[in-house]
């Protein structure tokens, strides 16, 4: 298979943006329930911002990642522009200055995004926050790579971690971001910043079987 | 949604034009979203930079002048600012005497003001430190969480490292200052009703006529606990009891009492309320020799109060005492 | 109805106990409903004072201090105080040059003060004047009617009158500063929801979620007409429009622009109405340079706002600037 | 027929007390539509304290009334209070310092009030207000009175005739008190003051008609 060219990875950004946009009151919603009701408006407006600097074609993936990340970081605010920032800045150097990432490469710079994202909020597994549904997705993308995967249906199984790992955020006690302020009130209501990630993963899987050769 | 407003999405910075219009008096890099005193950088004295989300006003900018903040940055309603703003604050308010952040502890606040320091670190060498105050006694296990929310407190400690700023006292002094502030300080608020974010609509949480939220933070979040409405007697109590739980209040200088209003609470009844707080104070032996009642720290148009509570050692109550001209808290000048 | 209070029948006693403790600067006469300056009677300053039904504040009990009123008398919920009340507060502040009585023109306002100098003429010999405050384009006809109503403009009289009066000038010339900048002042309100009256216990009106009052006065009445939702923008105009039709307001020092918050309006929206009225005042050619945006005068947790314009000659504003010192307005001292 | 004792004029202000206690929720919803929503609770504040204060029992009419002016006028505040106030203040002197009032000695007395309250208030008929309750209900008093009928049905017809007075404030366009403020939009609601008078009126009928020799 190919390696993930500019043009996929750029897409990978426009598909999220287009989720967040479809789903910003859905993801304010679950914040009303147990945040401060913007995390829909923040994501929103970063990934708008995001696209916008995509006018002008980034020389790399590197070049795209690092865009994306101080782009978010400018001008999110709040919890989720920093780690989602430090997502995409964290992946930027660990793709080597490629022009395109082969699977595993594509594979590392996640996996060093979510240390970023890690290292920056201190966030555990079980905590309810994003790091639950991006871990397990990270994960399955591994396992599946290593077995031999497709990058194409390797990120369809991160994907479906992703949305699982999501899903398990719902009974959980929050122990990190806003949502720890409520206590056992936080339990039965879905994270809406792992619900964001799952839709960036599953955004992934779209663009990159869009490529056409996966 | 009843708003006076045009577009949601441009609220913040037409507030902010109509801030600059009113206040000769402060400048404004819309841009960036920066407040600060036009006589920012004040040569010699440490730059006092706090700062948050929209929608608590008149925290922040109503506290920007002479004795107390040098800048604030301003986010969208209830999101943190951003690094970029941040540093650039901390520059423009960077007299040679270094900058104290005061962050409010909110994961987006910290994670956002660690990136500024970093970001500032890497592009000049202004000395930062930075404090975070976190006064809320409603958030429980706060080791294993986000810990507590900063709320009230954060005015006296901002009043009271301001005004210690301007007699000159270091960055260290100012931010152990500020430290002990913040430890002497606890409070815990309620809501009779939600805000409504502007953006989002519609209220943040529903609640029946009959209950009230217990252990809220400032930024619409639900809080500890649901209640039957009760009455302000009862609701003193569940205000005041956890906050002496906490904490020691008799002693040294007496107490700062803040009964900060919501939002939509009238001051009739705010003051009623401290009538009920001002009972349970003198039955626990606690002295409160200043009193703040009214909206500083709001949360849009949400009803309810937060209390707080500040014990004050000589130099504190010094401090509080000192002048200060900021368009929310102003005497002595 | 979710209001912080015990009973509705003791709001108004409880709540002036709180002011009590929270304001040891303050005197009250708890069984007389009077708040009045610690120092009062000033020897030889005319005494000045206002006052009104409560649900207002901080008016009026905020605007009691050096530089601005002696007393104030407090009445129920929207309800005059009673001229018993004015004739004991005017002697408690009669300090030898008169006293002069601000009155907000509403019917029962009015009438109790009239019998309330009917009552201070019977039983001292301190002289009274009393000068009745109306700047309220919202109410047309006001030749047949009970005439415009008292609302923002009553603390431009307020504090100018009050810094004059520490400067010694006499009881008539009191009087005349308070009609000049009565005549120089309007105002005109609106709402977005209706106030809840807590002895009713319900909205004194209902009022759509698509629609909002334009032309209200201060006692959560209905206004003069109901139209559909506006931008903020548009609802600036609404405002100013009337009452730069109803007055001329260039030339002179320029304007006192009073953006006036109705109890539950958040900061941010009253700042970013000063901002779109600021511009149509722009157009106008006329001149703000001096602004108070806040909630000052207040329909306990009516949302919505008023604005009062006040033109400056150069002694008023010379004396609004002068130094005051109440809890809610404050500045020089 | 027998002349109006103290004791009937008593029972006059505590029946009236007493509808008032009944009718406040309803003066106050009147006062709501244009008004400041508080008619019921100052009225009954009033009224309280009137009949509070008749457990000291007062020498003589003239007493009675004076005292229960003044009382209002100490206790309510707004419109009403000055203007209930007067209309007792100014029915003391009339009185003449009787024991006991004969028809037209209580006629002239209630007319010296109704001409205390327009003198205070200024309001003209038509204008929507109390004086719009009170001044046909006296004519129809004095001409009850004049035509030969009993203090009783007289009363009664004075209670008729306040009851139309009152009907009659709906329509109206106020220009007095703080239903001017509403302009037309007065129009169409029937204005408390006149109703809480209506209600003086009918309690006037039922304490002589109690007196039992009606
Ligand atoms: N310390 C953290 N580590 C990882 N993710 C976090 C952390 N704190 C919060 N989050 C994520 O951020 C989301 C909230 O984002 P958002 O609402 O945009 O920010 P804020 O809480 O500042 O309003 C949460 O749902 C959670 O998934
Ligand atoms: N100038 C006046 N003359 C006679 N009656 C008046 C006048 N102004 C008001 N009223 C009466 O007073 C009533 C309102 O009383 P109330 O609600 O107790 O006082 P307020 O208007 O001060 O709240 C009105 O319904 C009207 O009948
Ligand atoms: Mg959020
Ligand atoms: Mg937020
Ligand atoms: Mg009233
Ligand atoms: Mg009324």
């Amino acid at each position: 298979m190919a390696d993930v060219d500019l043009d996929t990875l750029q897409r990978w950004l426009r598909t999220f943006a287009a989720s967040v946009a479809e789903q910003k009151d859905a993801l304010t919603s679950l914040d009303a329930a147990i945040g401060d009701a913007d995390h829909g408006a923040n994501m929103h407006r970063g990934m708008s911002a995001v696209v916008e600097g995509l006018s002008t074609p980034p020389a790399d993936p590197a070049t795209l990642f690092k865009q994306a990340g101080m782009t978010l970081v400018k001008s999110v605010g709040g919890a989720s522009g920093p780690l989602y920032g430090t997502f995409f800045l964290r992946m930027a150097p660990a793709t080597g200055g490629a022009a395109a990432l082969d699977p595993e490469t594509f594979a590392k710079a996640l996996r060093a995004g979510l240390e970023g994202v890690v290292a920056r909020g201190k966030a555990e597994l079980g905590d309810k926050t994003m790091v639950d549904a991006l871990t397990p997705a990270l994960d399955a993308l591994d396992a599946a790579l290593s077995s031999g995967e497709s990058l194409a249906s390797a990120l369809r199984a991160a994907s479906a971690a992703a949305d699982e790992g999501r899903d398990a955020t719902t009974p959980m006690v929050a122990r990190k971001g806003r949502a720890s302020y409520l206590g056992e009130r936080s339990a039965g209501h879905q994270d809406p910043g792992a619900t964001s990630t799952a839709l960036l993963v599953a955004a992934a899987a779209t663009a990159v079987a869009e490529q056409g050769d996966g | 949604m009843k708003k006076l407003l045009n577009d949601p999405a441009n609220l913040v910075a037409e507030s902010l034009r109509g801030v600059e219009r009113a206040h000769p008096e402060l400048r404004i890099d819309h841009e960036n979203r920066i407040l600060y005193r036009a006589d920012a950088p004040v040569s010699g004295k440490v730059g006092i930079l706090s700062g948050g989300g929209s929608g608590h006003e008149p925290a922040h900018a109503g506290f920007i002048g002479p004795g107390m903040l040098d800048a604030v940055c301003a986010g969208e309603v209830f999101t943190s600012p951003v690094p970029d703003q941040m540093a650039e604050a901390t520059k423009k308010i960077d007299g040679g005497a270094g900058v104290l952040h005061l962050v409010w502890n909110y994961t987006g606040d910290v994670m956002n003001f660690d990136m500024a320091a970093e970001l500032a670190a890497a592009e000049t060498d202004t000395q930062v430190e930075a404090v975070v105050m976190n006064d809320d006694v409603a958030v429980e296990d706060s080791l294993f969480t986000a810990g507590r929310r900063g709320t009230g407190a954060a005015i006296a400690v901002e009043k009271i490292v301001g005004a210690a700023a301007e007699q000159g006292r270091s960055l260290s002094e100012l931010a152990d200052l500020a430290r002990r502030v913040n430890d002497s300080s606890r409070s815990m608020g309620m809501a009779l009703t939600s805000c409504t974010v502007p953006a989002k609509g519609s209220p943040t949480f529903d609640l029946p006529d009959d209950e009230i939220e217990i252990g809220i933070g400032i930024h619409g979040e639900p809080g500890r606990r649901r209640v039957p409405l009760a009455s302000a007697h009862d609701i003193a109590g569940m205000l005041v009891d956890p906050i002496l739980a906490d904490r020691d209040f008799t002693g040294g200088e007496g107490v700062l009492v803040f009964v900060n209003g919501m939002g939509a609470t009238p001051q009739l009844e705010l003051y009623l309320m401290y009538n009920e707080i001002a009972a349970l104070l003198d039955k626990a032996g606690i002295v409160p020799v200043r009193t703040l009642v009214g909206p500083y720290v709001t949360s849009l148009d949400m009803a309810g109060c937060l209390v707080s509570i500040t014990r004050f050692d000589d130099d504190m109550l010094r401090l509080w005492d000192a002048p200060v001209a900021t368009s929310a808290l102003r005497w002595g000048m």
